[in-house]
């Protein structure tokens, strides 16, 4: 692993970063479920003393309780600050997380690379963490002021969970600080560890924050631990631990990962287009290739992540999950599915391009016309509405709204199958571009390729094969439950492979050096357009999850009778959302450039006296 | 001999495009709306750029004959008559998307509104997340009891139904023509099948007029039924038509258990 | 700085292509604005805002669903018009009622003029019902509120509203307490009827007439003293007698009673050996 | 390795894994699904 390295190397250890990464997840999510399980009991013993006689109902408001400052409209500007709070949150949370992976790798490989990587990383991070707070602080500051009868209702559930996540706000600075600033402190042997450490303690507080901060969302949707009159029984446990509380952990935790990667590999991209010579092209073509893996390891669960989140809505209340899917909505998913798409597409546009630093890409560059004709096949599977914008010949020539071939293609079972085999298929890609630089040595390495080739046909068929008879030849209770033997095919397909591979090219010759910095700017800008569509499609989601309450602060408990209350078109809400994420884009563009200031000097020789 | 690249990449989009059209309009004889249409077209652009330049010989390939278009001073020809028609396109583009016709606007309906969590039908107010068929526990329980009701169903909707919706429940009934919206078709997958049957109930009681706000325009002719049948026969309505079509309602219970 | 812009550009071009497919790819739906709040002033009442106030007030202030809810407490009251024409029809009615609608007020200010068969208290034979009246005691509900609970049953159960939303403005809001007409009241003094407008037998076994949701007092006195029993009027949940669970009793006793009636209250039980 | 061999190799690997994916799908749908084309 010494210049310009093994590709294989690099990731096989993103891999098993990635595992370390969900050990994290999970020692995290249950090692907080366990701290808020001891605080739960605490709680309850305060449930019981309090009983029911202490707190009143939810608060009914009217028009007149919402005030209004400067002309400023409420919603707009809780919305705004809200989304800007939650892409910095995302952003500073996941940086320490790969960070972490990193300098692990960097540790156990002793390659220096590693860990300067990961310094820069989380010192793009550092003014990123500021600027959250200070976000934070406005979101508080407008909630406060804008709708200050919500604030103080959930205050009156939450308050005491309100002052341990500014507790935990700061022991998370102090453990940043420490963990940034020691960073060349504390290097070498003994040292390593505490800073290692350090880095797990950092990881563990900033996901507790995560969960914290979910719970009062979730209690918004699914309220628990009040009456239906919004009388709080006492419980802050049950309150916290409301029915969507888990899943949206689950999915914020994953997406965050894949957002962060994709925001690191912007600024490798930018830093690449900017590179003044040859080495520092290549160091930030290595950067961006690494950002860009784990953004894409992160998205693959991504859709399941989300499948399941939508799931539980559904389970929870029918009539939120029908106004997600079926209602007004609807349409909203179709925006969805072009951006997932276009993150599909420039991911993998960015892994065919990278092909180019390997002189053995030649062998597989020739399927690469396949691969786009399945994802771009897939992808409009994908995107195709439900109900469809039909002129009027057209609604006659077809004798009515729906389409015999093209309306079939609208709902879920198709949907999962194209989702499943984009991910299948990306996942061939990134195979290739694995493969790109070796030559398998082991005898058996044909028939290995020809079980591999099978393992693939055979996933994909049954993918295909569930999709279209569960969709279309049974009851529609299956409809829905068939995605869960296909995602399983999935990962089947996808870990099966990993594990032949692996086997396949044990004592792989390479087939000469990696030129790293061999790729064309266009690639870069598909990093970007990674960047761009992923925060873009985070206010979108961010809206709707906020969106399906409609008129209610919290459901069914706490109405909302502002002006504000209505729902409004998916226009106004993307442009809001397209808004808000320049302003986030001009935002980062500053902090990339705060990073990199501090290392310049440009002072005149002779200013100070000597 | 090779053909050029750009051409390729020409050849490609024209060959999908027409493609589609010819495969959907011709031989399925199934229009593809033509909004879908440039959307698909997009996209398969997006991915034959994708293809056509990952690889920066491939690229430089590709675009050498624009380059030399625009810069090569032999091929001012070209160019000037490519300079000229560009902005003719997009002259021409702009007038035929402004151009007022004489088609109705584009309307679009959302076919399943959500529905309320209750509502008022016969004058009472059921709620919508817990009704079931009162019928439907026959079909195991005693089928041949249930056979009867769906005859019964049967019945009803072929005095009542089939005008509009057709006698192969497919949407072609003799006055189907005269529709905007057309009236639904049960056969598609995408209908009923969707469906709860507490949500076919509450669309056949409250007809057209009981449709909510955000299912506008508010066209839709189907009539308030409660006005003209019984409960009971609107459940067997409901029956016959799932048993006619094989399709089975939604239910959420089922679902979740198997998950 | 060119590459810088390029790439600005990019990005904004990119966000500008996103919001322009969401604006002009997509149909605009408008959302249907948020359902009307109904209005409290009773005299801009339509009558559907009056049985949603009437739903308000059976799972807020009445406490209603404490009882009448699946675990089969207390009867059903989703079936109310056929139950309660049967009930008219019962040959053990003894009520004055003559309509459904008295009916249900029958049912609601003197719950015991008839008492669905197993339903009473314990050892009543069904002549006594544990419930008590709405208008009195811990509930207090103005005729209006009780007006606009009927409203409420009648839409729930089915049945045509014939309640006519009342015209007098004013106790349709709980304004005060129980007691809403200011005048302080004339203290009890007779151990019955304290223990009819609390209810207690609602859940307790005081004398004969015995409910089971809370605990025996039939012999408190032989094993509790008079400051356990105080405190178990005045903060019921601070003791949970085994097997009982906590919350059912009202905690708001020692607003509702003077002091002397209280002193009766634990005189009285302290006495019962 | 002649296409004759390679063939029969991907054949007896595509059972092995199509069988595979079979069972994995019978055990997460709980059999509901497939008794649904016996019971046809």
């Amino acid at each position: 692993m010494k210049g310009t390295g093994s590709l294989r190397n690099v990731s096989n250890k993103l891999i098993y970063g990635l595992f370390i990464t969900l050990v994290i997840g999970l020692v995290s999510v249950f090692g907080g479920a366990d701290l808020f399980a001891a605080y739960a009991a605490g709680t309850e013993a305060a449930a019981d003393a309090a009983s029911t006689g202490g707190y009143g109902p939810a608060p009914v408001t009217t028009a007149a309780d919402y005030p209004s400052y400067a002309g400023v409209n409420g919603r707009l500007a809780i919305w705004i600050f809200a989304q800007l709070h939650l892409w910095f949150a995302a952003f500073v949370l996941a940086v320490p997380i790969f960070v972490f992976i990193i300098e692990v790798i960097g540790m156990r490989t002793r390659d220096k690379r590693y860990d300067d990587m990961a310094y820069e990383f989380i010192k793009v991070s550092i003014t990123a963490y500021s600027l959250t707070a200070i976000l934070g602080g406005l979101l508080l500051f407008s909630l406060i002021l804008f709708y200050p009868d919500l604030f103080s209702y959930l205050s009156v559930i939450f308050g005491e969970s309100m002052f341990y996540y500014a507790l935990l706000f700061f022991g998370e600075s102090a453990v940043l600080y420490l963990y940034y600033y020691g960073w060349h402190w504390l290097q070498g042997g003994l040292k390593k560890w505490i800073h290692l450490t350090l880095g797990l303690t950092l990881n563990a507080v900033g996901t507790t924050l995560m969960l914290l901060a979910n719970a009062w969302l979730t209690f918004m949707m699914s309220p628990a631990g009040v009456d239906p009159a919004g009388v709080f029984s006492g419980d802050t446990w049950a309150a916290i631990h409301n029915f969507l509380w888990n899943p949206i952990n689950i999915h914020r935790f994953v997406a965050n990962i894949a957002y962060g990667g994709s925001i690191v590999g912007a600024y490798a991209a930018f830093k690449f287009l900017t590179a003044r010579n040859d080495q520092e092209k290549a160091h930030y073509d290595w950067m961006g290739y690494n950002a860009n893996f784990i953004a894409i390891c992160a998205l693959l669960p991504l859709p399941f992540a989300g499948y399941y989140l939508a799931a539980e809505i559904y389970a929870y209340s029918q009539q939120m999950g029908i106004t997600l899917m079926g209602g007004i909505f609807a349409w909203l998913f179709i925006i969805q599915a072009v951006l997932i798409g276009t993150l599909f597409l420039s991911a993998n546009y960015y892994l065919w391009c990278g092909m180019g630093r390997s002189d053995g890409a030649k062998r597989y560059t020739k399927y690469i016309k396949y691969i786009a004709i399945v994802l771009v096949g897939a992808f409009l599977v994908w995107f195709t509405p439900h109900t469809l914008v039909l002129t009027n010949s057209e609604l006659k020539s077809l004798g009515g709204p729906h389409h015999s071939i093209l309306g079939p293609l609208g709902i879920m079972p198709a949907k999962n199958t194209a989702v499943n085999i984009m991910i299948t298929f990306t996942f061939l890609s990134f195979l290739f571009y694995r493969r790109s630089n070796k030559v398998a040595t082991v005898s058996w390495e044909k028939t290995g390729n020809i079980i591999q080739v099978a393992l693939f046909s055979a996933g994909i068929v049954n993918i295909l094969f569930l999709g279209i008879y569960h969709g279309y030849f049974t009851n529609t209770v299956y409809k829905v439950a068939a995605s869960i033997p296909q995602v399983m095919t999935t990962f089947t397909v996808i870990v099966g492979s990993l594990i032949l591979d692996s086997f396949i090219y044990r004592g792989a010759k390479d087939v000469g050096p990696l030129h790293w910095g061999r790729i064309p700017d266009r690639a870069q800008y598909a990093l970007f357009l990674l960047a761009v569509a992923f925060t873009w499609l985070m206010g979108l989601m961010g809206y709707i999850r906020s969106g399906i309450r409609q008129h209610w602060h919290v459901v069914d408990i706490m109405r909302d009778n502002s002006p504000d209350a209505y729902t409004p078109t998916l226009g106004y809400a993307a442009n809001v959302v397209s808004i808000a994420t320049i302003m986030f884009l001009a935002m980062v563009i500053f902090v990339f450039w705060i990073a990199q200031v501090s290392t310049k000097k440009s002072l005149p020789a002779g200013y100070w006296k000597e | 001999m090779r053909i050029p690249r750009l051409l390729q990449a020409t050849l490609v989009l024209v060959g999908v495009y027409f493609g589609f059209i010819v495969v959907f309009d011709y031989i399925l004889e199934a229009v593809i709306p033509r909004s879908l249409l440039t959307m698909y077209m997009f996209f398969v652009t997006a991915g034959v750029f994708m293809v056509f330049t990952y690889d920066e010989d491939q690229m430089r390939e590709l675009a050498a004959p624009i380059k030399a278009m625009v810069e090569d001073p032999s091929k001012r020809g070209v160019r000037n008559v490519v300079f000229l028609l560009i902005p003719l396109l997009v002259g021409y583009g702009v007038y035929d998307k402004t151009m007022p016709s004489f088609d109705a606007p584009v309307e679009l309906r959302t076919i399943h509104p959500a529905p309320p969590s209750t509502a008022k039908i016969y004058g009472e107010r059921v709620n919508l997340l817990t009704l079931e068929n009162p019928f439907r526990h026959y079909e195991t329980e005693d089928p041949e009891q249930f056979a009867e009701y769906v005859e019964e169903g049967a019945a009803v909707y072929i005095e009542n139904c089939q005008y509009c919706h057709g006698d192969k429940l497919d949407g072609k009934g003799p006055y189907a023509e005269g529709l905007n919206p057309t009236p639904l078709n049960f056969q598609d997958i995408g209908t009923i099948a969707q469906l709860q049957e507490s949500y076919l109930y509450w669309r056949i009681t409250t007809g057209g007029p009981g449709l909510p706000k955000e299912a506008a325009p508010w066209i839709s002719s189907m009539p308030v039924w409660q006005n003209f049948l019984t409960e009971e026969e609107i459940w067997k309505v409901i029956l016959f038509l799932y048993d006619y079509t094989g399709h089975a309602p939604r239910s959420w219970g089922a679902a979740n258990a198997s998950h | 700085m060119r590459q810088f812009l390029k790439v600005v550009a990019f990005m904004v071009v990119t966000v500008g292509l996103f919001a322009g497919y969401s604006n002009l790819g997509i149909p605009q739906i408008q959302p249907a604005p948020p359902p009307t709040e109904e209005k409290i002033d009773l005299s801009a009442m339509t009558m559907d805002q009056f049985v949603a106030l009437g739903e308000r007030l059976f799972s807020g202030k009445g406490t209603c669903t404490l009882c009448h809810n699946a675990l089969g407490r207390a009867p059903e009251l989703g079936e109310i018009a056929i139950s309660s024409q049967a009930r008219l029809d019962d040959p053990r009615y003894a009520g004055s009622a003559s309509d459904i609608e008295g009916y249900i007020r029958e049912s609601l200010v003197d719950p015991s003029a008839f008492v669905v068969v197993g339903f009473g208290k314990a050892g009543s034979n069904d002549t006594e019902s544990p419930m008590p009246s709405v208008n009195s005691g811990s509930i207090g509900m103005s005729d209006p509120e009780t007006a606009a609970v009927i409203a409420y049953l009648q839409d729930n159960g089915g049945l045509e509203i014939t309640v006519e939303i009342p015209t007098d403005l004013g106790e349709a809001e709980d304004e005060g307490e129980a007691t809403n007409s200011g005048e302080p009241r004339e203290p009890i003094t007779d151990i019955q009827e304290l223990v009819d407008n609390h209810a207690c037998e609602a859940c307790h076994t005081i004398t004969d007439a015995a409910g089971d949701i809370g605990p025996d007092l039939s012999k408190i006195g032989a094993t509790q003293d008079r400051d356990y029993i105080r405190q178990a009027l005045l903060d019921p949940n601070a003791v949970i007698a085994e097997g009982y669970e906590e919350g059912f009793m009202p905690d708001d006793l020692g607003q509702q009673m003077y002091a002397t009636e209280l002193e009766i209250m634990v005189d009285f039980l302290s006495n019962l050996k | 390795m002649s296409l004759k061999n390679k063939l029969i190799s991907f054949g007896i690997a595509f059972v092995v894994c199509g069988g595979g994916f079979l069972l994995l799908d019978v055990t997460l749908m709980n059999m509901q699904g497939l008794s649904l084309i016996f019971e046809r």
